[in-house]
């Protein structure tokens, strides 16, 4: 029994989450909200991050190395997929990693690099217009592999994630039963872990807040209903992170619980995010409420992976269905 | 006990709703916390200012009707009811002109009132600064007297002004006796903002509308006339101004009562699809704290009319609205599941009502008064 | 419009609030839970507090003038239940006030002065075995009038509380369709009066406390961690008050939709009065969790009356069906 | 990572479950928290010791068997599955035990753990007094130099002592040092409860039982070998012991994880025909939540297995076990529906699982810890 991360998988995280305090930091989601495509490069298709984890090997890191990829699993990109959601990077990072490099290598070598970029949803899929290839879960799962795709945009809450829905593509194929499981379980996970991290970061960013503002003669974290509320915040990220990093585990291992572990890995984040979200703005006061401040990048971002993909209550019900309707 | 309108109060309700009815737009104005937005709503204004809808409460001859605060309750239910538009002059109309009637020079009565009334001069509230938010007696702003140019020069910065970059009008707390601590030395003031050394800045809210606006001061003079009650009475005066705000003018049943409704109708869309088996209980739970919060009313409005003044009672019901309203639209984006993230009147609603347990006094604030001053425990 | 009581109706409450003062002060709650019949009166049947509401009249008070009463409303009677709540009467009050009395009178005047007790469940009966009469609303809605009733005792979280299931009566009389509803509905105004003086007084029980109570130096009472939870219990209360008011006002003038602002009172209390208990406790600390100490006396007597006659989701449910379904 | 345990951790685990099911009392024991009760329950720590399963993880040669963290944690899982009885020793075994280990002498650890294993001696928590509850520092009880004597007279009183009424022995502070404030000059001693001076009242708690006590001091003699460390270092050997109440050795979450399993077995006979649509998805998060707290444990045995020792985190942990277990009760309750009120093993389970968010540390006092310790707020 171990119920930890191996070095490598440390190191991994480490690497990743130094690349993005480079290459993402918060003036890089900020700029996604108005720039063309909603990613991290500006102006063009594909930003900075993304090129720069294509040249780490993380976009192919589950694509097998007979494909050109890592071959790694679940376990060793969960934490990656934390860091992502604590820079809040814009990009389709799990719908590309998690997702959809494993099903469109084949057709398109490039997705190892991110000089082909995958995208998915369930059914409103982010960074539709600017991805190469797009899976889409439903209604009827299929891969658009080719560039006649056609999409009906619409607007999300978090103005980086450009959502739309897929309305037509003839260069695509369906998804098998197998490969659609595969791929919803593993978008959850990667939502789930983003969700932690993003979590992480608007507690961070609240406890930096609260230290340094002073009302009534004293920094406003010192104050026990500031406590509070952040403490509890802290003690649902605690019992959030374990049931994900489980999740992880049991993919790897192809474990016959493993939806169900995703479904109470999901259930838990999204409330902790929404939680974090809540409590972080409110102990901000106005400053929060301030388009100018970053916060809201982060609190947006949570409401809307919150929700896609399943939300809690229906993650809940999955784990209703597994533990309490005998069989 | 008598639940039941009078035949005039009746009659009055038909007024309303009649004349709502022919004169809503049709078509929601776009958000009056933009540029664009603001201008529309201040035609509506005036509006309702011709038909002698805009300020029913008061006398006459500002433009009212001399409603009763029953009257006042009914208004505000049909306006909800019927999805007229956000009120872009309540900051004056609810907030300062209270105030001004209580405070206020006849001179002043008489030349801000029917202006602010038709929506020709619109008011922001210069409260907070940039260290001064849920302590507002943390005010740095200065007026210091220029007895050459007779009156007083304004300096420093107020923040979170909401319309402030689309208002004529500030009014605010600025420090005049600069020995004095905390909420003594305070003077209330009225400004236009066209007034040399006023500087403008608006900047974007949660939901993305330009509603906030710095406002920066350097050496602006404003006369004597604009000082509202006296010099250094400011933190009294402006309480005054901060009851009516946490009191039982700005936050009409009215307006959840509409939210529990269109909550309702969204149930009756979406519920019995839902996964969600507690999202029912919610929904019925979420109705009867609006209806609540409605007899809640009327037993204030009841005392009220019997002559008792509205207390500190009147941070339970900040509280109390504040997280209704959160819960309310909470719920529905529930309802609305995996679509909740698109824009949507239910998310810029919820946006909106996260602001709620913050302004006029940060529900934390409220429940150390309600502990303190309802309760009884100890300051410290 | 007028939303308040009358100078008599707050008179009348001033003065059964000054009865109970005297008459069921907590020694007398206490010593119920292990006397004889659970009542207010010692070892003897009927209490002291009994009978003195029965002289005064109360007992009688929804009983028609022309039978012996003073036929008065519920709307008269709402801030006695009230007060009874405040008080924690062991005493089958709103069984005999609200539900049993107006039923059993023609065979039994004596309910008026309370020589004839009367009692109520729906199914669990409290004061089952001392009371002269019984009304059973579930199962078989019947009304045991003689002497012969024969019952199943079971045990209550509130010791006072002497529950029993009624088992066979061979002197009664089924309950007609608008006796039974206009029981239930009446019980549950009644009940939903005594949750919120229960909250009332566990609420001031506990500022008491923490006014006084010293730790790290000062009135734990200061601490915000204390103040807040309280001031939730206080809002709580303010807006389940009018809810219990509106309700009593409804049954009185016998409106349409009296059964839904019944359940919704009953649904608001009944939180409400668990959420006081629980903030209670937490805010004495161990103190409140001993039995020698009264906090236990109310919060017992207030789990029981949240779950009897439908707890605060069956009452939800009944509001859900009255505003949701399409009818 | 690795999820499986090992051939040697199955055959621990297949050995405990094997010896719980012939041995487990098939008819519940009366609360050990009466006089009656616990003498039986002494009874059924007798047999677990004399099987070498009352303290498995400490060293053979005071009637452990050495057993890791891994296997204390199996054992504890069976346990609890097997509905084996409350361990009324606990206090004893889980948080004096490991300050005897760590402080005590050769000889006081050969005196005390053997019987304290076995059950022939039982031990009672002397922290709370009147005055000194949350706030442990505020002890006033002392202990003042006898040399005559050749010890120390202990005067003062104790409460909230844990079935103080039925132990043999207490441990507790006393102050030393009346001169110092607060943490400072106060001693660890260990109390026979026959010692002349000494008197115990049991009174009653929340649920009926009599599991608290009252102990007074009056110049009760205490030899030097009575000790536990340092005089005056009371404090410091005191929070080691604190530290494992909070810490991994008290709530293991097989304790949690039986409550759930028996809520979901609830749940399959009510649930279906409950009115209550949120209470399925209740049920389903609780069980999460028990999930949660194993998974939780698992990676910080991971940790201090590494040799990293436990620490501050030990409050996030404590705030949540706590909470958990009122909110499994809830739901039970919930389901119950108007026979909630009853007696039953949930309702007695609501009423134990009240004191946890208030004993061994206010869930209040844990949150300002997390605030100060692990978020790093200031402390005022």
């Amino acid at each position: 029994m171990e119920f930890g991360f191996t070095e490598d998988q440390l190191a991994f995280r480490d690497a990743v989450r130094d690349l993005l305090a480079k290459e993402c930091p918060p003036s890089v989601v900020r700029a996604a909200w108005t720039n063309a495509d909603g990613r991290s490069g500006g102006a063009t298709s594909g930003g900075g991050a993304w090129h720069a984890l294509g040249a780490m090997g993380v976009l192919g890191a589950l694509v097998p190395e007979s494909a050109g990829g890592l071959g790694l699993s679940e376990l060793d990109v969960v934490l990656l997929a934390e860091e992502t959601g604590r820079a809040a990077l814009p990009e389709p990072f799990v719908e590309h990693v998690f997702v959809g490099a494993p099903l469109a290598v084949d057709d398109h070598p490039g997705v190892v690099t991110g000089d082909v970029t995958v995208t998915a949803g369930d059914p409103l899929i982010p960074w539709a217009v600017s991805a190469d290839v797009v899976v889409r879960l439903d209604p009827d799962p299929v891969i658009a592999l080719g560039t006649d795709a056609k999409f009906d945009a619409v607007s999300s809450v978090d103005g980086a994630r450009r959502l739309a829905r897929l309305v037509d593509a003839t260069e695509s194929r369906p998804l098998t039963r197998e490969e659609l499981s595969g791929a919803f379980w593993r978008g959850n996970l990667g939502y789930a872990a983003q969700l932690l991290g993003l979590s992480r970061q608007m507690l961070d960013l609240t406890v930096g807040y609260t230290v340094d503002r002073k009302q009534f003669g004293a920094a406003i974290g010192s104050f026990q209903a500031i406590k509070h509320q952040l403490a509890n915040v802290r003690v649902g990220i605690e019992f959030a992170a374990p049931l994900v990093y489980r999740a992880a585990h049991s993919l790897a291992a192809d474990a016959p619980d493993a939806a169900v572990h995703v479904s109470m890995a999901k259930a838990q984040t999204a409330d902790v995010a929404k939680l974090a979200a809540r409590a972080a703005l409110q102990c901000h006061g106005a400053i929060g409420y301030s388009y100018e401040y970053d916060l809201h990048l982060w609190m947006k971002r949570a409401w809307a992976l919150a929700g896609a993909w399943g939300d809690a209550a229906w993650h809940r019900e999955r784990v209703a269905r597994a533990i309490l309707d005998v069989k | 006990m008598d639940l039941t309108w009078s035949p005039a109060e009746q009659e009055f309700r038909a007024d309303v709703a009649g004349w709502l009815q022919a004169n809503v737009p049709s078509e929601p104005l776009p958000s009056g916390d933009t540029a664009a937005g603001f201008a529309l709503h201040l035609e509506w204004e005036r509006k309702l200012f011709d038909a002698r809808w805009a300020v029913v409460s008061w006398p006459e001859e500002y433009g009212g009707r001399s409603a009763s605060l029953w009257e006042w309750l009914i208004f505000e239910e049909e306006y909800y009811r019927a999805g007229a538009p956000q009120r872009v002059t309540q900051n004056g109309i609810f907030l300062l002109a209270p105030t001004i009637f209580e405070f206020g020079t006849p001179e002043q009565q008489d030349r801000y009132l029917p202006t602010m009334a038709s929506g020709e001069e619109s008011w922001c509230q210069g409260w907070s600064e940039p260290d001064a938010g849920s302590d507002l007696a943390g005010i740095r702003s200065t007026a210091t007297r220029d007895d050459a140019a007779g009156g007083w020069r304004l300096n420093g910065q107020k923040t979170w002004t909401t319309r402030g970059a689309f208002c004529t009008h500030l009014f605010g707390l600025f420090r005049t006796d600069p020995s004095a601590e905390r909420h003594r030395g305070l003077t209330y003031f009225l400004v236009p903002l066209d007034t040399v050394g006023v500087t403008v800045r608006g900047f974007g809210r949660l939901d993305g509308d330009e509603g906030f606006a710095e406002v920066f001061f350097e050496d602006a003079l404003v006369t004597d006339d604009l000082v509202l009650g006296g010099i250094d009475q400011g933190w009294s005066v402006a309480m005054a101004t901060t009851g009516s705000e946490r009191g039982l003018t700005l936050r009409s049943p009215g307006r959840f009562m509409a939210t529990a409704e269109r909550l309702v109708a969204l149930y009756r869309e979406r519920g019995p699809d839902a996964v969600d088996g507690s999202l029912r209980g919610r929904v019925a739970q979420a109705y009867i704290d609006s209806e609540a919060y409605r007899l809640q009313t009327l037993q204030t409005v009841t005392r009220v009319t019997g002559g008792d003044p509205p207390g500190v009672e009147s941070s339970l019901t900040k509280v109390f609205w504040s997280e209704l309203d959160v819960s309310l639209h909470e719920i529905a984006l529930d309802l609305l599941g995996f679509e909740a993230e698109l824009e949507s009147p239910w998310m810029k609603g919820f946006e909106f009502a996260l602001s709620g347990p913050i302004y006029a006094g940060t529900n934390e604030i409220q429940r150390n008064v309600i502990a303190e001053r309802v309760l009884g425990l100890p300051r410290k």
